[in-house]
């Protein structure tokens, strides 16, 4: 079977400095896949080029066979993508619950959209309390709920998250984690960013280690998680 | 004191042809945090163009202002796509600068092209008319221009307000690349918002060649009182930029006749700079 | 580092050139380029001066124009109302200004972004149409000087520009001399940060206001002295002439074509901007009307479009490459 | 000695309150951690501290005087220094021009500047970053630059806010050896920290807030073992491994 | 074709911004002067037309400099057309404000200035020696407004007791009241209203206002071409005319614009020193010359202004005739002294009285109906009854 996700030998990087330096990884269906690396590697470079943020200089990009290198983000969205920034990236003058409608800005269907708000505000009650808010009001977790919420009111195919765990209480960091496995058994594949290394390929199913633009490790979860060079360099031991 | 209606009324009608104009300069600013310098000389675009229209195929202003609209619709497109599109980003002040180079071009070649001659349509159709409320003269060309002025910012607030694009453009306004996440197509949306708020100014410069005459000049102090009413309405608000322009209408009026013409202007900008000092983001501003 | 040093050389080398010129037969006297050049110099020192709050503080005010024409007028009200001389006029003119700016700008600094240009569009504004109207300085009759005697007692010279080109270069030196001392001293810092960001600033024990405040009064002041400088360049002031958004754009313009808040760009901006203005008006005037403002409108929509950062952007963006590599090479 | 003293600190916005009536000390050459869950109101405390936000009741005092209602620079002067949770660099200037913004606070004379600049940087491990644009560093040398500017200051209290979310293990622990050399340089440090690795082993005391108001102020191996802070924060699963301690391999919690 | 038989003479004029129109206007004059002079044309009653050139045979050029209506540039380009181009006179510079500066620089170097339209009569009170103008000043028009309304009420009885100014609040619509509020004073005119206005009006509603509330019996006005209809539309617009209504030069003599007002500009009044009315009676080389060597150029009448540039070339061209020879000292002294033929001045000739002002200068009031321009005061150069009091709007 084909993968889902397929990305060829690419090449980008900002205002001419080279940042990611012919990556290639694929992601398949059903699966969680993490990536890891130290800071700066260019992990959120290769998400932000993934969704169509970024255009790569050279490679490929394949979402289901279909090549997505070129077309912009708003395009690879109604594709089924859904990708959570790094730094949270909501609405700052709209409340919690319309930042969540606008989640779902590609579907029509209002009963559909009100569907999936009670969804999200049963998975994260505490947002529900909060929807009247502005999201800048929130509090720095707050805001990162907030901001998975809205990453699944599309009902993506496919998720990428970055950095989920940044700046979560550690019972947070638990929830986020086991909130993952649930919407990956609900038959979404989730590929991930953590600095959370341990907790990340604790969930994940395989896992790329990126340095300076370039895979430099991949494999199973447990064969990272066992590999000596990913303890010393990412885990501290 | 009929001198007091009819300065009221004076001081109203041009508060909404102000808010007329500020519209378009409002959204622009609103959507992408850019000012469009250019704007008096968008406005003078569109009288050259409706009054051609007027001046060779006989068209009224009251009919070719979807002339102009259309043009400068166009032209707002154009100048988003080839000027602000690549200058955005850059540094704060690029598209600001950018678009007032584009103001110099488009005067000096209003100037070049049709000489710096003060034209003026003779035989609209309402030209002239008036009608009389207790005792104050009202001028049907500059009414209808108001009431034009009502029902355009009442479409562009419902727009805004309550349809799936209204929401797009409040979303790409506050975050484009948030927006871009959510699928929206923000370069669409920037495309859109330029070319409506060129359209506004098109529509407005079409409908005031019915009694203003056009000269390469005549858009610079329309912008300056633009920039004011928008700055003092709050940035991107439609009710903030009628607010603001009937305000900005009735002080200009009534120091004008009240104090001395002369100082009516000064007293327009004095007005919105003790405003937006109590209210640093606008009477609507966030 | 190096490259630095090195560029600053270029620049000195360049200044002791221009110190020396008038001392050349044809070097100025009473030539067009002449004018041409003290007017660059001019510029230079009011793009300078305006780069000091709008540029390294990141105030980006509209609102020049009045300091400037406050100025002016000082040198002018002292030599056509009160028959004295300039000097000491200017330096009138120039505490007015700063002194004014404060009480102007400490509440616009309250607001950000646009609307703190557009309320400096207003002031800019406001005081045109109140010196437009207010008689004891002319009015919109404005104020002409008689014919004075040409000398550095009048500072006034009508056959022979080397004086005006030296006061130029002296204004030039003076008002560069302050900025480079601010670069390389805490203010030079401290206002960088408040453009950065002013509650990173504030943590940091920057007192924002008075940074921001002090900034304005010393460009103010400065900006003063140009216009002072420009009233006895033309014999006459009036407030179209020096207290329009026209005078205001072109601090702007001048500025951020040359780099805003580098410490050479306000130079390079007026050494191309001036030169190019003087020439196509004088020179392509005849392909019609407006055609040399339309070429200068292009010009700037391409400068923004291709290089906003500037010249001086244009030139760091050559000059790091060599730096990077020299780099790579001490890293082994 | 303590030498900040929060009395009955209240913030609210509108209808709601940030923090509820907090009182607590800092003693001076500690380390004080300031834990609780999101949203529990620790970010608007190191605010109303800092002078970012005024209080709306309470007493804030540092080595005895009052700062309740002082403006941030003038509380940075007296010597309190903060980094901020989103981070803040002076984006358009240097790695090296961000730390001498701070050591220009203690002195004019910019060579005398530059030593202590340089100082700061290097115990950041920042040096090698010294002439980067600050806005074009990754988020951990971001988190690093805070600190080294703040540090630059001379402050003798330092309000961390999350300085180590987001780093990696390794990149934490070298942060928590960072926080340790400036506690023996007799800086007192107040930081909130979620990563409880960087916090446990290090801290002399900890504030836990919740909802905005103080549950518990101790010593870490008794805030650990607290029943309700367990539940509000760490989450039970959390909080066995955390009483495990590091000192084992923990490759027992795997599943999935 | 050799290089040295040329006499250059700049022509300063504001060729773009705000009046632009009428700077064009006088360029082009003032370029159909000089074609006047270079070529050898038969059947034109003018000096300077049937031969070819200057001092046998040297053709006049014409360097064109743009000024902007910004005294500041206006004093540099002066400089360049005098240090640069060598040029041996400048012509200019309509704008008083420009003109100043301007002839500064031409009476420090001791170079010729001459002016054809500047009105203000500050630039002829300076006693500068190498500055002439043309134009009847402001002080002059103003006393004969108030000479005319003298008439009125003397020999038709009008009765016009009040009086109202609108100026734009320019140097020269401010120059223009003051005049016009002096010379009210010498006849017991009461000034009721005196309204300024910022030019580049977009709206004149409070101005014409505050004019109706105070209802003078005759209004002087000064206001540019854009300025001009937009204040006239007003007034038809809140119905409201004083009896008479007289203009300082520009807006209402500008025929382009009185075609645009359409019939709504008529029975306004105005100074001026030429109309095509007047000229077929009185200057019929004007027509000539304006049919052969202006239309081609400018494809419009001469008006007021514009056709006062040509005269100042023409004067100057017969003055270096005189003189034989390129020397700015004689020609100078032959202009301050002698009194010069000039078909194309409604006086005939022209004289300059110490300080450069014309004595010979006359205008005259005319008033407009269908786009005619009927002189109507003095009685010398009448053609018409003038209409008083003005026909109301609502009767047209
Ligand atoms: N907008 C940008 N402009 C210039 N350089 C950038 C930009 N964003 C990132 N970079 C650079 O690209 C490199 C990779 O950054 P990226 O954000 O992809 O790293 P990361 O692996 O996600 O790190 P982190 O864990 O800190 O988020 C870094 O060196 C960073 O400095
Ligand atoms: N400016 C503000 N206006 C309104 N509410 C605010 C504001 N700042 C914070 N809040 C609210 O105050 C509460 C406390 O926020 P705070 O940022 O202090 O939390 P925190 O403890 O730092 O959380 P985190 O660990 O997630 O950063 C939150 O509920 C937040 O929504
Ligand atoms: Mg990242
Ligand atoms: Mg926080």
């Amino acid at each position: 079977m084909a993968a889902m996700l397929e990305v060829k030998d690419i090449h980008c990087g900002y205002d001419g400095t080279p940042v990611i330096r012919g990556l290639s990884l694929e992601v398949n269906r059903g699966e969680i896949v993490a990536i890891i690396g130290a800071n700066g590697a260019g992990k959120s470079t290769t998400m932000r080029a993934i969704c169509g943020l970024l255009h790569p200089e050279r490679g490929q990009i394949l979402l289901e066979g279909e090549d997505i290198s070129r077309s912009p983000a708003s395009a690879n969205i109604r594709k089924g993508l859904s990708y959570i920034p790094e730094g949270r990236r909501l609405f700052p003058k709209l409340t919690v619950r319309e930042n969540l409608e606008l989640g779902a800005f590609t579907v029509v269907d209002r009963k559909v959209i009100d569907e999936r708000l009670e969804e999200m505000f049963a998975l994260f009650p505490r947002l529900k309390d909060r929807s009247t808010q502005t999201a800048e009001t929130l509090s720095g977790g707050e805001q990162q709920m907030c901001a998975i919420a809205r990453g699944l009111m599309s009902a993506p195919k496919l998720i990428m998250l970055d950095e989920l765990s940044l700046g979560l209480m550690p019972s947070l960091v638990e929830k986020v984690f086991e909130t993952v496995v649930l919407i990956n058994r609900k038959g979404i594949t989730v590929l991930l960013v953590e600095q959370m290394v341990q907790e990340a390929l604790e969930i994940a199913n395989r896992g790329y280690v990126l340095q300076t633009g370039r895979v430099v490790h991949s494999g199973s979860a447990r064969e990272l998680l066992d590999s000596d060079e990913v303890r010393k360099a990412y885990m501290g031991m | 004191m009929n001198h007091f209606l009819q300065v009221l009324f004076d001081g109203l009608l041009n508060g909404l042809v102000y808010a007329l104009v500020a519209a378009g300069l409002s959204m622009i600013w609103g959507v992408m945090d850019v000012i469009n310098f250019a704007h008096g000389e968008f406005l003078m675009v569109g009288m050259y163009v409706s009054y051609w229209i007027g001046f060779f195929l006989d068209v009224d202003p009251l009919f070719s202002w979807i002339a102009s609209g259309a043009f400068l619709f166009i032209m707002g497109a154009a100048t988003y796509r080839l000027i602000i599109r690549n200058s955005l980003g850059k540094s704060a002040m690029a598209p600001l600068l950018a678009t007032f180079g584009l103001s110099m071009v488009l005067k000096n070649f209003c100037m070049n092209r049709f000489t710096p001659n003060f034209r003026l349509l003779s035989g609209t159709v309402l030209e002239g008319k008036t009608i009389s409320v207790g005792g104050a003269i009202l001028s049907v060309p500059q009414l209808a221009t108001a009431a034009f002025a009502l029902v355009l910012l009442a479409c562009l607030y419902w727009m805004l307000k309550r349809t799936r694009l209204g929401w797009a453009i409040q979303a790409t306004a506050m975050d484009s690349e948030a927006a871009e996440l959510m699928g929206i197509r923000t370069e669409n949306i920037y495309l859109l918002v330029f070319g409506i708020g060129g359209a506004c100014v098109g529509i407005t410069g079409g409908l005031m060649t019915s009694y203003l005459a056009v000269y390469p000049e005549v858009g610079s102090l329309f912008s300056l009182i633009a920039f004011v009413v928008v700055a003092l309405g709050g940035f991107g608000s439609i009710p903030g930029a009628l607010l603001a322009a009937i305000i900005i209408g009735l002080v200009e009026s009534f120091t004008g006749f009240y104090v001395a013409a002369v100082v009516k202007y000064a007293a327009v900008f004095a007005v919105y700079l003790a405003v937006i000092l109590i209210r640093p983001k606008g009477l609507f501003g966030w | 580092m190096n490259t630095k040093k090195i560029s600053d050389g270029i620049w000195y080398l360049l200044l002791a050139g221009a110190l020396v010129l008038p001392f050349i037969p044809g070097g100025i006297e009473n030539t067009f380029h002449g004018h041409v050049l003290t007017m660059v110099f001019l510029y230079a020192s009011m793009a300078q001066a305006w780069n000091i709050i709008s540029g390294y503080c990141g105030q980006t005010s509209f609102g020049h124009a009045v300091f400037f024409g406050i100025g002016a007028y000082g040198a002018a009200m002292a030599v056509v109302q009160f028959n004295s001389l300039p000097w000491y006029g200017a330096p009138v003119g120039a505490l007015v200004a700063a002194l004014v700016s404060i009480p102007i700008s400490a509440p616009c600094f309250r607001l950000k972004g646009h609307y703190f240009a557009i309320a400096t569009f207003a002031i800019v504004e406001i005081f045109n149409r109140l010196f437009m109207i207010w008689d004891w300085v002319g009015g919109a009759i404005g104020l002409d000087y008689p014919i004075l005697e040409d000398g550095w007692r009048n500072f006034s010279w009508s056959s022979d520009k080397t004086g005006y080109y030296l006061g130029a270069l002296f204004l030039f030196a003076l008002v560069f001399g302050v900025v480079r001392w601010i670069d390389s001293h805490r203010m030079g810092y401290y206002l960088r940060a408040v453009r950065e960001g002013q509650e990173t600033a504030e943590s940091l024990g920057v007192n924002s206001s008075l940074v921001k405040l002090s900034a304005m009064a010393l460009s103010a002041g400065l900006a003063g002295l140009c216009g002072a400088f420009f009233a006895q360049y033309n014999y006459r002031v009036d407030p179209p002439m020096v207290m329009s958004l026209d005078m205001s754009m072109k601090f702007v313009l001048i500025t951020i074509l040359g780099g805003l808040g580098t410490f050479w760009g306000p130079l390079l901006g007026a050494a191309v901007l001036i030169p190019l203005q003087e020439y196509t008006r004088a020179y392509l005037a005849h392909l019609g009307s407006g055609v040399d403002l339309i070429i200068f409108g292009l010009i700037i929509i391409y400068t923004m479009i291709r290089q906003p950062t500037g010249i001086m952007g244009l030139i760091r963006g050559l000059a790091p490459r060599g730096r990077d590599a020299s780099n790579d090479g001490g890293d082994r | 000695m303590a030498i900040l003293t929060v009395r009955n600190l209240t913030k609210s916005f509108g209808a709601l309150v940030a923090n509820n009536d907090i009182s607590f000390d800092v003693e001076s050459g500690t380390i004080v951690g300031l834990i609780g869950p999101n949203g529990a109101g620790k970010t608007t405390l190191f605010n109303c501290v800092a002078g970012l936000y005024r209080p709306t009741s309470g007493r804030i005092t540092f080595e005895d005087r009052d700062i309740t209602n002082l403006p941030s620079w003038r509380i940075a002067r007296m010597g309190v220094a903060r980094t901020f949770q989103v981070v803040r660099p002076l984006k358009e200037m240097t790695v090296l021009e961000n730390i001498l913004v701070g050591a220009y606070m203690r002195t004019g004379n910019p060579a005398e500047a530059m030593a202590s600049a340089k100082r700061c940087m290097e115990m950041s491990s920042l040096s090698h970053y010294m002439d980067r644009r600050a806005g074009g560093l990754t988020i951990g040398n971001k988190k690093r630059l805070e600190v080294a500017r703040a540090l630059a200051t001379g402050p003798k209290l330092i309000l961390l806010d999350e300085a180590a979310a987001g780093l990696t293990t390794t990149e934490t622990r070298e942060m928590v050896e960072l926080i340790l050399r400036m506690k023996s340089e007799g800086v007192t440090i107040l930081m909130v920290e979620h990563i409880m690795e960087a916090i446990m082993p290090i801290a002399d005391k900890l504030v836990v807030l919740n909802g905005g108001e103080k549950i518990i102020e101790d010593v870490p191996g008794v805030v650990v073992e607290d029943p309700e802070v367990i539940r509000a924060y760490f989450g039970e699963k959390y909080s066995r491994r955390l009483r495990k301690g590091a000192k084992e391999g923990n490759d027992d919690g795997r599943d999935a | 074709v050799a290089e040295d038989k040329v006499i250059k003479i700049g022509a300063l004029f504001p060729l773009t911004g705000p009046s632009a129109v009428s700077g064009q206007n006088c360029l082009n004059s003032v370029l159909a002067a000089a074609e006047l002079i270079n070529g050898a044309y038969e059947g034109f009653d003018v000096p300077l037309a049937a031969t070819e050139g200057l001092l046998g045979g040297y053709k006049v050029e014409i360097i064109k400099a743009d000024h902007q209506g910004k005294p500041d540039v206006a004093k540099s380009e002066a400089e360049r057309l005098y240090n640069q181009e060598g040029v041996f006179a400048v012509i200019g510079s309509y704008n008083s404000a420009a003109t100043k500066p301007a002839s500064a620089v031409a009476e420090r170097a001791k170079k010729l200035f001459l002016c054809g339209a500047s009105s203000s009569a500050a630039l002829t009170e300076r006693e500068y020696k190498y500055f002439f103008r043309h134009a009847p000043t402001d002080a002059i028009e103003a006393t004969e407004f108030t000479d005319y309304i003298t008439y009125l009420n003397e020999k038709k009885g009008a009765g016009i007791k009040t009086l109202g100014l609108i100026y734009e609040n320019t140097e020269f619509g401010k120059h223009a009241a003051d005049e016009g509020k002096k010379a009210a004073a010498k006849i017991g005119l009461e000034v009721v209203a005196d309204v300024p206005f910022n030019n580049g009006a977009t709206n004149l509603s409070s101005e014409v206002q505050t004019l109706k509330a105070a209802n003078p019996d005759a209004v002087f006005g000064a206001a540019l071409g854009g300025d001009y209809s937009l204040w006239v539309r007003t007034m038809k617009q809140v119905n409201w005319l004083p009896k008479i209504a007289i203009n300082f030069c520009t807006g209402y003599q500008n025929p382009a614009v009185q075609k645009e007002l359409a019939g709504d500009g008529d029975y306004f009044m105005g100074g001026m020193s030429f109309s095509p009315e007047l000229a077929k009676e009185f200057m019929p080389e004007a027509l000539k010359v304006q049919e052969k060597f202006y239309f081609p150029l400018a494809n419009q009448e001469f008006d007021s202004d514009s056709l006062q540039e040509a005269v100042m070339l023409l004067v100057l061209g017969q003055a270096i005739e005189k003189a034989g020879e390129l020397d700015t000292e004689k020609v100078r002294e032959i202009l301050a002294t002698e009194t010069f033929v000039s078909p194309l001045s409604l006086s005939g000739e022209v004289a300059f009285e110490p300080g450069g002002q014309n004595i010979k200068a006359l205008s005259v009031i005319t008033q407009i109906k269908d786009l005619k321009y009927n002189t109507i005061y003095p009685e010398k150069f009448k053609n018409a009854e003038p209409v008083y009091p003005m026909a109301p709007w609502d009767n047209r």
